[in-house]
C-alpha cells in the first residue's frame, strides 16, 4: 500500500497552478511560437499542456504582453497597444514591392497556389526574385505538388507569417470570409481562347525545388 | 499638338468625359508603371465608376484599344503582351457585337466577357486583401516578441550501464589472470621482462654516444641461454621504442633483417 | 479653463494600471536588461518607474518569470527554481570501461578492499578517474580504513550498487567455484602451478589482509 501510494506521489504531475507555472517559463524563455507538444516534452510526465495554456491565456488578458496562438503554436508577445513604446526595438523592414505584396496576399488567400495561378490572378508572370525574397522573408515555403499535368510545386504561408501579422491562422485572414462567399476565392478556369490561359506546369516551376524540400512535399 | 491628336482619338472612338481622357493621358505617359495588361485593364475599369460586377467589358474593351492606338501614334513602344491583349480584346468585341457563326466552336463572347470581368475583380479584392494585410499589426513594428529569450541548453548526460554478467565476466577475467601468477614465478629466471630492460636501457643510455647494435645492450650472459636470449631481446627493443618514443633515443636499420643500432638523442643529456 | 483642462489631460502620466502595462512590455520585449532611467524615457510623461516596478514585481511573484534587478538595471528571467526547464538533456547510455568494471568486480567479491589490492588482482595501476567514476555513480564508496601500516582506505559497494545488479547482498555474487563451473572463468589449468606457490614470499602480497569477509565469499 505504502509502496502504491509512493510511486503515485512519484509519477504524479505537479498541480495545475504550477504546470502553469512551468508553461509561462518555457513561453517566456522562446522567442519563436513553440507547439503543444514541444512545451510538453520539457515539462514532467503527465502535464496537461492545453489546460494550462488557456489559463495562462486568460490570467494575461490586458497585461502589456498577451499569450497569442500562431497556427498550432503558442508564444508571448507584447500588447499591439503598447508598440509605439518599442521604439528602440523596432526592425526596420524593406519596403516591399508591389508585386512582392500582391504576391503574398495571393498565396495567402489561395494557398496552396502554383505560380501559374498567381501569374494568372495579377496578370503578369512573377519574377523568380519575388518569390525568392518572400521564402528568404520566411512568410512563404513550398507546399505538396499539385496532383495535375507537370505536377507544379505550390505554395503556402508559414507559421511566421502568421505570427508576423498576428494571426492565428490563415482563416483569420482580413475578409477572407467575404471573399470565399462572393466565389472570388474560386479556381475558375478560364474559358479557352484567353491569353495566359495556358502555361501551367510551366517546365521552369522544377528550378524551384531542392532536392530537401521534395521529400517533404511527399510525407 | 500631341494633345490635340488624343483628344482627337478618344472622341472618335467613344464618348468618355474629360477627366477619364486626362486619365489615359497620363496612363500612356506611365505605361512602365503598369503591372501588365489587366493591371491596365483594372485601372480603366476603375475609370467607369461603377461596381466592378456591372463593369461594360464592351467598353473596357474600347477603351484598351483607344489606348494602345495613341501609344503606337506616340511610338511608344509596347510590350508583346499589352498586344496580344489587344488583338484579343478586339476579337472580344467582334464575337460581342457579332452573332455567332452557325457551328462556331469555342465560348462565346459572353463567356469570355464574363471571365474578364471576373479576373478584374479578383485583382481588385487581391489587391485590396493585400493592402488591408499590410495594415495589420506586424511583428518587430507593432507588437515584439522576447528580448531576451532564453535557449534550451543541450546537456549530455552519460548514463553507464553494466549487468550482473558484464560484472561476473571482468572478476573471471581477473581471476584467471590471477590463477597463470604461479607459472610466471616458475619461469622468471628465464624471463626479461620489459621494465627490466628500460632500467638496464636508461643506464647505459648516456654513455651510447655513437650508433651501436641492440646486442650491446642486451644483459650480461644473454648468449648462454637461447630461451633468456629471445626473451632479453624482444624486451630489449620494445623498452628502445619506448625511449626513442620518449625522445630519449634514436633508431635505426640499413635494410631488412641487418642490425638495429641505437644512440643517444642528440642533444638529449638526461 | 477648458484649455488648463484639456493641457492637463495631456500632460497627466496613465493610470498606474497602465504603467505597469507598459513597463512590463518594455521589460519583455528589450534585448538587454534597462535602468530606470531607460525605462523613463521610453514612457509617457509624468509615470513614476520605481512605483510600476514595484508593484509589477509584486504581481509576477510566484510565477513561472520573475522581474529581478541585475546590477542597476532590471529585466524578466526565469523563476530560479525552473531553471531547470531551460535544460534539455540527452542520456547517453556508454558501457563501463574494461578498467571501471574490472574494478568494480574485484571491490564487489573482495570488499573491503584497498586500491593496493585491486592493483596486485588486476596486475595494473588503478586509475584515480576510474575510482572516482565509480563513486561518482554511487556504486562503491568508502569503508573503514585497514589497520594496517599506512591505514589505507578501503572500498565497498553501495546500496545503489545491489539495487542496479538486482542483488540482496554482495554474498550472492556467484563464487568463483561456480564461475568456474558456468564455463564463466576459464577452466585451463594453469601449467606448472605447484600448490601452494601461491603467496610464497613475495613481498607485494604482504598488501594482502585475508580477511574474514575475504573467506566467506569463496568458500
Amino acid at each position: 500500500m505504502v509502496e502504491q501510494k509512493l510511486t503515485e506521489t512519484l509519477f504524479q504531475a505537479p498541480p495545475m497552478a504550477e504546470q502553469e507555472r512551468m508553461v509561462e517559463a518555457i513561453l517566456f524563455a522562446s522567442a519563436e511560437p513553440l507547439g503543444k507538444k514541444e512545451i510538453e516534452e520539457r515539462l514532467p510526465h503527465g502535464c496537461d499542456v492545453a489546460e494550462a495554456l488557456v489559463s495562462l491565456r486568460k490570467r494575461y488578458e490586458g497585461r502589456g504582453v498577451a499569450v497569442v496562438k500562431v497556427g498550432d503554436n503558442w508564444a508571448i508577445r507584447t500588447a499591439p497597444d503598447l508598440g509605439f513604446l518599442m521604439q528602440k526595438e523596432r526592425v526596420e523592414t524593406r519596403k516591399l514591392s508591389r508585386a512582392a505584396i500582391e504576391t503574398l496576399a495571393i498565396i495567402a488567400y489561395h494557398q496552396p497556389t502554383t505560380r501559374a495561378e498567381i501569374e494568372e490572378i495579377r496578370g503578369v508572370s512573377v519574377s523568380r526574385g519575388t518569390i525568392d525574397l518572400l521564402l528568404e522573408l520566411d512568410w512563404i515555403k513550398f507546399g505538396r505538388r499539385r496532383m495535375t499535368p507537370g505536377r507544379p510545386v505550390t505554395f503556402i504561408v508559414t507559421q511566421e507569417f502568421l505570427d508576423h501579422f498576428g494571426l492565428e491562422s490563415a482563416r483569420d485572414l482580413p475578409g477572407v470570409k467575404e471573399l470565399r462567399d462572393s466565389g472570388l476565392l474560386d479556381n475558375r478556369p478560364a474559358p479557352g481562347m484567353m491569353p495566359g490561359a495556358e502555361g501551367e506546369g510551366d517546365a521552369d516551376d522544377d528550378d524551384y525545388v531542392d532536392d530537401d524540400e521534395q521529400e517533404d512535399m511527399f510525407e | 499638338m500631341p494633345d490635340d491628336s488624343i483628344s482627337d482619338m478618344f472622341d472618335t472612338a467613344s464618348n468618355i468625359s474629360i477627366e477619364d481622357r486626362r486619365l489615359q493621358e497620363s496612363l500612356v505617359v506611365d505605361v512602365a508603371g503598369f503591372e501588365g495588361p489587366l493591371d491596365l485593364l483594372l485601372t480603366l475599369a476603375r475609370s467607369q465608376k461603377v461596381d466592378m460586377r456591372r463593369i461594360s467589358v464592351l467598353e473596357l474593351a474600347e477603351q484598351y484599344l483607344g489606348f494602345v492606338e495613341v501609344a503606337k501614334q506616340l511610338r511608344i513602344e509596347l510590350a508583346a503582351d499589352y498586344l496580344v491583349m489587344a488583338a484579343w480584346l478586339a476579337f472580344l468585341k467582334s464575337r460581342l457585337l457579332l452573332p455567332p457563326e452557325p457551328g462556331e466552336e469555342g465560348p462565346s463572347g459572353e463567356e469570355l466577357a464574363a471571365h474578364l470581368a471576373f479576373q478584374l475583380e479578383r485583382l481588385e479584392a487581391m489587391r485590396r486583401s493585400a493592402a488591408r494585410l499590410m495594415g495589420r499589426d506586424q511583428k518587430g513594428r507593432d507588437f515584439f516578441a522576447r528580448g531576451i529569450p532564453e535557449d534550451v541548453e543541450h546537456k549530455r548526460k552519460i548514463k553507464y550501464t553494466a549487468t550482473i554478467l558484464d560484472l561476473m565476466q571482468a572478476y573471471a577475467r581477473t581471476r584467471t589472470k590471477d590463477q597463470f601468477k604461479p607459472l610466471h614465478l616458475s619461469r622468471r629466471d628465464a624471463v626479461y621482462t620489459m621494465e627490466q630492460a628500460l632500467e638496464r636501457m636508461k643506464s647505459l643510455i648516456g654513455h651510447a654516444i655513437e650508433w651501436g647494435t641492440l646486442q650491446q645492450f642486451l644483459p650480461e650472459g644473454w648468449q648462454n641461454d637461447a630461451k633468456f636470449r629471445r626473451s632479453a631481446t624482444a624486451s630489449t627493443f620494445a623498452a628502445s621504442l619506448e625511449l626513442v618514443k620518449a625522445g630519449k633515443m634514436e633508431i635505426r636499420q640499413s635494410e631488412m633483417f641487418a642490425p638495429i643500432e641505437l644512440r643517444r638523442k642528440v642533444g638529449d643529456h638526461g
